[in-house]
């Protein structure tokens, strides 16, 4: 670890010649002039467009998929389903649980059923309106109580519980004794959208060696290239992936979205293929933030001082893991907040259902239960009398103190100094609470 | 009086990085042309947020070079090296520290070869801006320039590579017990709200956002993320929800989606705080979802401050405080 | 310039068959004619794309009428009122003092419709032939007692108010072949005021969950309520006017109470759905709150 | 499949389109003019704005029959004599642009206000770019820019 040492230095020793200088972005300028490219900017000859067709109902047995009208619309040069896929039919950043196209089920109303290259973005759309769908509808799971129904259907071979958490510090039933004031209280927090002002998108070709590029608004082509490859029976040198300018992402772009389509259908035609996301397609499909209900029992003394906290956190991650196991585990260890809390038991629930699937999102279930630990801390500053301001300073991570999972804070923890920057700004600007 | 204001607070702290015992790498090639120009072959994707930006600030910081003669060339499988995703709020802490790395050996070249020019120590010299000096000169001895050239005039190596790994072990299975992070972020936010208690509209003021930076490399892009952050959260809070019927989605147009427009978020005062982070490139950490976290909760509370009612389900859409101003009223707990 | 295009198209897309500019309103009957009731007359045209990118309505073919004489114009005559083509761009009227100064509540729906791009093509007649309950313009123009002029329909031209022109959601008079030609506005009373509020979650780019407006006549000697206009959009399968709210206001003594009486007596005579953007109850609540405060307002108004 | 010669930034472009085409289609497919961006192709982002004789549109959902005749204008063509716009200078140097997706809309919508209105209020310019939706910046640094572009005092 020598450059972080030498960054020590050069942090004590300043002033320096660029850092903390606010240069302009280096390609903020290109996209001021409208220059920058991003996927849906580009064309190549002979590229073809792309679209996808949904399943439409969140959990039904595939019977079968006609394509036979969808492939007379003209200017259609390919309509694939899961059959056509070369490699392995799945995918997942921690478990394989995903599917390219749906073959056996549909597990939620936005999977991947179908895809279609036609050369014009209005034939493809045409096709896919052409593709018949028979499915047989099965019970769906639409809610965390649902879910942790034992006699729920499963929707993926093991049961709808995909893991479950727990954090143990202290010794919770001493806490609730020294406790003067507990506060309990149910949060329930929903589905959102990343919203990225720039859709899903990927351009696919083979390049003249033989390389199957893929240029693709992603998070990470490294990862991307790893799911890729075995999808469509490529060895990984044979894939490269391209970030190309990417119009916003906020976890939705860690995973794949369009890459492994855009790539199947261009290897299928030999042609370049595009393959952009309709704003439709995007808020329907692909990962959210998780909806999590969360049960929060927190204790504190009459000074203030926190005792206590008891909570479950369950997560609809949907039909589909993504990163949920992680998201919902953060939340777990992120339960107490940034405060020196003695006593722990938070149990977190990781559950599958057929919503739609939720993944990384900026905050990554920290925000979700910041939402509960948040509330809980205001609760009891109004039950005890102390300022909101005030009850934090006391509980703050400090130096010597440990989170929720023990570990040891360094003099990086700066929790305090930015509730003593609020305080500060509170008093310079005349600003008082109404209710305390 | 039906419009109601009141204050609320929102804390949070982040772990940086990925945890669990996942790979948090990043790293970097850097290599500088004849001419004295730099190009970084960075591994992080850039969002918008400004890694590249950051990663040739450190390059044109410890290589000492002019920025406008570095070049980043950014996430292709081809031509960069794996450097993790742009995700966990990890990109400038890990990747920073990655192309510092080889942005030192490189320095570290540079230098040996001038010394040999000008028969002194590596150590007595330093580069600023693009120029060597002797350290504590005021007049340099030679550009950057001639110092590369004379580098691949000689054949010798002008080019470097960084690589950092920020993984940590996982925490135990049963108690979650563990230095489950390497860093934390911490911010904290206040929100002023307006509340129409006819309605149950609310209206965000005003957010105050103190965001622990480390080190702000750039503060410009580093207020950036905090009002961006602040935004989305004032959507998830108030406005943004997807809405399944029977798991198919009723919300698939921003006709039905509401995202945050130019009227409904408010002024954003941004605090940088800036407690040192020794494991972070020059003192620096994340900041971007710390930025986004403590806003939905500070409006959350900001609304019980104005009404004196609680909302424990999200979002605090109008119709949702309408019927918890209505509850209360029911119960004689809200006085108009 | 070509004055009548007929635009066969070869190959069909999106199942349309024709596109044509008519330059004369005889050109523009003709041609929806012979489209036996699947041609689209069009103005801004901004529905009609969204219509057919998401392929929710098939036309056979599309009749422009952006360039008829004087249907995008619109002018301003003293001792007339607003004469308003009826493809006039909102953005139009909205930069204009002489509808800012005096229309107030038209002033004031206009100023939230969809965004500043969208008001530059989105056209006052388009608004109303969409026949949205929802659609911003028409409580004002209800309660400024705007008579729209129509022809087609099997008949010569003709006029009729603006609130007797809704049918039900997506439906008016006209029939496939009828063409919205203009809006009248007279000229407001003297101390008369107006107002329009809606209500949504954004400052922007809403569509109204609920939305109110109001026209108060007060007489000048006794300061009493001469006539009362209330009109409400988003609560009914169409725009509608409070009147039994009106009758309460008329002949009285503008207060707050009895303000706020009316509003109630609004919020029990419409008729709301539930929907994605808001309950039945939630709706009758706003349009007490929106009723109210727009009677205020015009009250306001009117005693200036 | 029309004719049609377009009026674009001062060029006039020839190019065959059906009539029902959107003008952003035809500025981005057809004449490469990708500047404009597609956001959501239904007028509800504004990240299509451009100008038609000096007013803003969505070009997403204008038809390209409509444009016959007319003025249109891209941010392409705000540069004078190679030199970026004030506005897209100042949205470069203050930290308007983040992912710059919407940016061009934003700039277009901001050049048309400060052309009817040089020295617009905070106020003023928020709600001309309330049609502009920014996923990014949270709108901030985007007022300051506009303000410096105007000359008006920043915050």
């Amino acid at each position: 670890m020598a450059q972080p040492e030498n960054a020590t230095s050069a942090a004590q020793s300043g002033p320096y010649d660029w850092i903390g200088s606010s240069v302009p972005k280096v390609d903020a300028l290109d996209k001021a002039l409208g220059i920058t490219q991003y996927v849906g900017d580009m064309q190549m000859p002979g590229m073809l467009h792309a679209r996808i067709r949904w399943s439409g109902v969140p959990h039904a047995i595939i019977r079968g998929i006609d394509t036979s009208e969808a492939v007379k619309v003209p200017g259609v040069r390919a309509v694939l389903t899961a059959g056509d896929i070369p490699g392995i039919n799945r995918y997942g950043l921690a478990v394989q649980d995903q599917r390219v196209l749906a073959d056996d089920k549909v597990r939620t109303a936005a999977d991947p059923v179908a895809l279609v290259a036609a050369d014009t973005e209005q034939a493809a759309e045409e096709a896919i309106t052409k593709i018949k769908l028979d499915l047989e509808p099965l019970r769906p799971i639409l809610s965390i109580e649902d879910a942790l129904d034992p006699t729920a259907p499963s929707i993926h071979e093991s049961g709808n519980l995909f893991t479950r958490t727990t954090v143990r510090k202290g010794d919770l039933d001493q806490g609730v004794k020294e406790s003067d004031v507990i506060v309990e209280e149910t949060y329930r927090t929903h589905l959102m959208d990343h919203m990225a002002m720039e859709t899903e998108s990927s351009l696919a070709y083979m390049d003249p060696t033989g390389v199957l590029t893929i240029i693709t608004s992603t998070q990470y082509p490294y990862r991307d290239r790893r799911q890729i490859a075995p999808a469509l029976n490529l060895s990984m040198n044979k894939v490269r992936v391209v970030q190309a300018p990417i119009g916003g992402g906020f976890g939705r772009k860690d995973d794949i979205t369009s890459e492994i389509h855009a790539g199947l259908l261009a290897l299928k035609t030999q042609r370049p293929v595009r393959l952009v996301y309709t704003r439709r397609d995007s808020l329907i499909a692909n990962t959210k933030r998780h909806p999590m209900l969360m049960k929060f029992r927190t204790g504190a003394r009459s000074d203030g001082r926190l005792t206590f906290v008891d909570a479950d956190i369950y997560g609809d991650t949907g039909a589909y893991l993504s990163l949920g196991a992680f998201v919902i585990k953060k939340a777990g260890i992120h339960a107490c907040g940034p405060y020196d809390v003695p006593n722990i038991r938070v149990d977190t629930h990781t559950l599958y259902t057929n919503n739609l699937s939720s993944g990384a999102m900026r905050g990554f279930g920290v925000l979700q239960a910041a939402v509960a630990h948040e509330s809980q801390m205001d609760q009891l500053a109004h039950r005890l009398g102390i300022s909101p301001i005030d009850i934090r300073l006391i509980n703050t991570l400090k130096p010597g103190l440990a989170t929720g999972t023990g570990q040891v804070m360094d003099e990086g923890c700066g929790i305090e100094a930015t509730v003593l920057r609020i305080k500060e700004y509170m008093e310079s600007h005349d600003l008082r609470f109404t209710r305390s | 009086m039906t419009k109601k204001r009141g204050l609320g607070v929102g804390s949070m702290f982040y772990g940086i990085g990925y945890g669990f015992n996942r790979a948090d790498i990043g790293s970097a090639y850097i290599e500088m042309a004849d001419d004295g120009t730099t190009t970084v072959y960075s591994g992080a994707c850039d969002m918008g947020q400004g890694i590249m930006t950051v990663v040739a600030q450190v390059a044109a910081e410890v290589v000492g070079a002019n920025i406008d003669t570095i070049r980043v060339v950014a996430a292709d499988t081809t031509s960069t090296p794996d450097a993790g995703p742009t995700s966990g709020s990890r990109a400038t802490f890990v990747q920073g520290i990655a192309v510092h790395e080889a942005a030192s050996d490189l320095h570290d070249q540079l230098m040996q070869t001038a010394a040999g020019m000008f028969e002194c120590e590596k150590d007595e010299l330093e580069a600023h801006n693009g120029d060597v000096y002797l350290k504590d000169a005021n007049s340099p001895i030679a550009s950057l320039a001639e110092v590369a050239a004379r580098v691949h005039l000689l054949g010798g190596r002008c080019a470097s590579w960084g690589w950092h790994d920020n993984s940590t072990a996982d925490v135990d299975p049963a108690t979650s017990q563990g230095d489950a992070y390497a860093s934390y972020g911490w911010a904290s936010q206040l929100a002023e709200v307006e509340v129409d208690t006819e309605t149950g509209h609310v209206k965000v003021l005003k957010i105050v956002s103190a965001t622990d930076a480390g080190k702000a490399i750039n503060p410009v892009a580093v207020e950036g993320q905090i009002q961006g952050g602040a935004a989305m959260g004032v959507g998830y809070a108030l406005y943004e929800q997807h809405i399944l019927d029977e798991g198919v989605p009723r919300t698939d147009s921003l006709a039905f989606y509401l995202v945050p427009t130019s009227m409904d978020v408010p002024e954003i005062q941004c605090e940088i705080v800036e407690v040192y982070d020794p494991k972070g490139p020059f003192g620096a950490k994340g900041i971007a979802e710390p930025a986004t976290v403590p806003t939905t909760p500070a409006i959350l509370n900001a609304i019980y401050d104005a009404i004196g009612i609680r909302i424990t389900d999200t979002p605090a859409t109008p119709e949702r405080v309408f019927q918890a101003i209505q509850e209360a009223r029911a119960r004689g707990e809200f006085k108009d | 310039m070509t004055q009548f295009r007929a635009h066969p198209i070869l190959s069909p897309v999106l199942g349309l068959e024709g596109y044509y500019e008519p330059a004369s309103t005889d050109e523009a009957l003709d041609i929806l004619r012979q489209g036996s009731g699947n041609y689209k007359p069009f103005a801004g045209g901004t529905d009609v794309m969204i219509n057919l990118r998401r392929r929710t309505v098939t036309y056979k073919g599309l009749v422009n009428i952006k360039r008829l004489p004087g249907i995008t114009s619109w002018s301003n005559k003293a001792g007339e009122g607003l004469h308003i083509g009826a493809a006039t761009p909102f953005g139009d009227l909205e930069s204009s003092p002489s509808v800012t100064q005096r229309y107030s509540a038209l002033a004031e729906s206009i100023r939230v419709i969809g965004s500043v791009q969208l008001r530059n093509m989105a056209t006052i007649g388009g608004n109303l032939c969409n026949a949205s309950p929802a659609a911003d313009s028409a409580p004002a123009l209800i309660v400024s007692k705007a008579t729209i002029t129509f022809t087609g329909n099997g008949e010569g031209t003709r006029s009729c108010l603006v609130e007797q022109f809704f049918r039900g959601p997506g439906r008016s008079i006209l029939d496939s072949d009828g063409l919205l030609l203009s809006l009248d506005i007279p000229e407001p009373e003297p101390n008369s005021g107006d107002c329009f509020q809606r209500f949504t979650p954004r400052g922007a780019l809403d569509i109204g969950i609920a939305s109110a407006a109001s026209r108060v006549t007060l007489d000048q000697s006794s300061g009493r309520v001469l006539e009362a206009v209330i009109a409400l959009g988003a609560v009914a399968p169409t725009p509608v006017r409070a009147v039994k709210a009106e009758e309460a206001l008329v002949g009285h003594e503008p207060t707050s109470d009895l303000m706020a009486q009316a509003a109630k007596i609004a919020k029990e005579e419409c008729n709301p759905i539930s929907d994605i953007r808001g309950s039945a109850s939630y709706r009758q609540a706003l349009v007490e709150v929106l009723v109210r405060r727009t009677l205020e307002q015009a009250v306001e108004r009117a005693q200036k | 499949m029309e004719h049609y010669s377009l009026k674009i930034n001062g060029h006039v472009y020839e190019t065959g389109a059906e009539p029902f085409e959107s003008l952003l289609d035809v500025l981005r497919e057809k004449l490469r003019l990708t500047g404009s961006k597609k956001g959501c192709d239904e007028g509800e982002c504004g990240s299509c704005t451009v100008l038609l004789d000096g007013k803003p549109v969505l070009s997403c959902i204008l038809m390209v029959s409509d444009v016959r005749d007319r003025e249109v204008l891209t941010v392409e063509g705000l540069p004078q004599g190679g030199e970026p716009h004030p506005i897209q200078v100042e949205m470069t140097e203050r930290g308007g642009i983040q992912c710059g997706y919407c940016t061009p809309g934003i700039i277009m919508s901001a050049y048309a206000l400060l052309q009817e209105n040089p020295r617009p209020s905070e106020d003023e310019i928020r709600f001309a770019i309330a049609g502009n939706i920014c996923r990014c910046t949270g709108y901030s640094k985007i007022v300051e820019a506009l303000q410096a572009a105007a000359g008006t005092p920043i915050r």
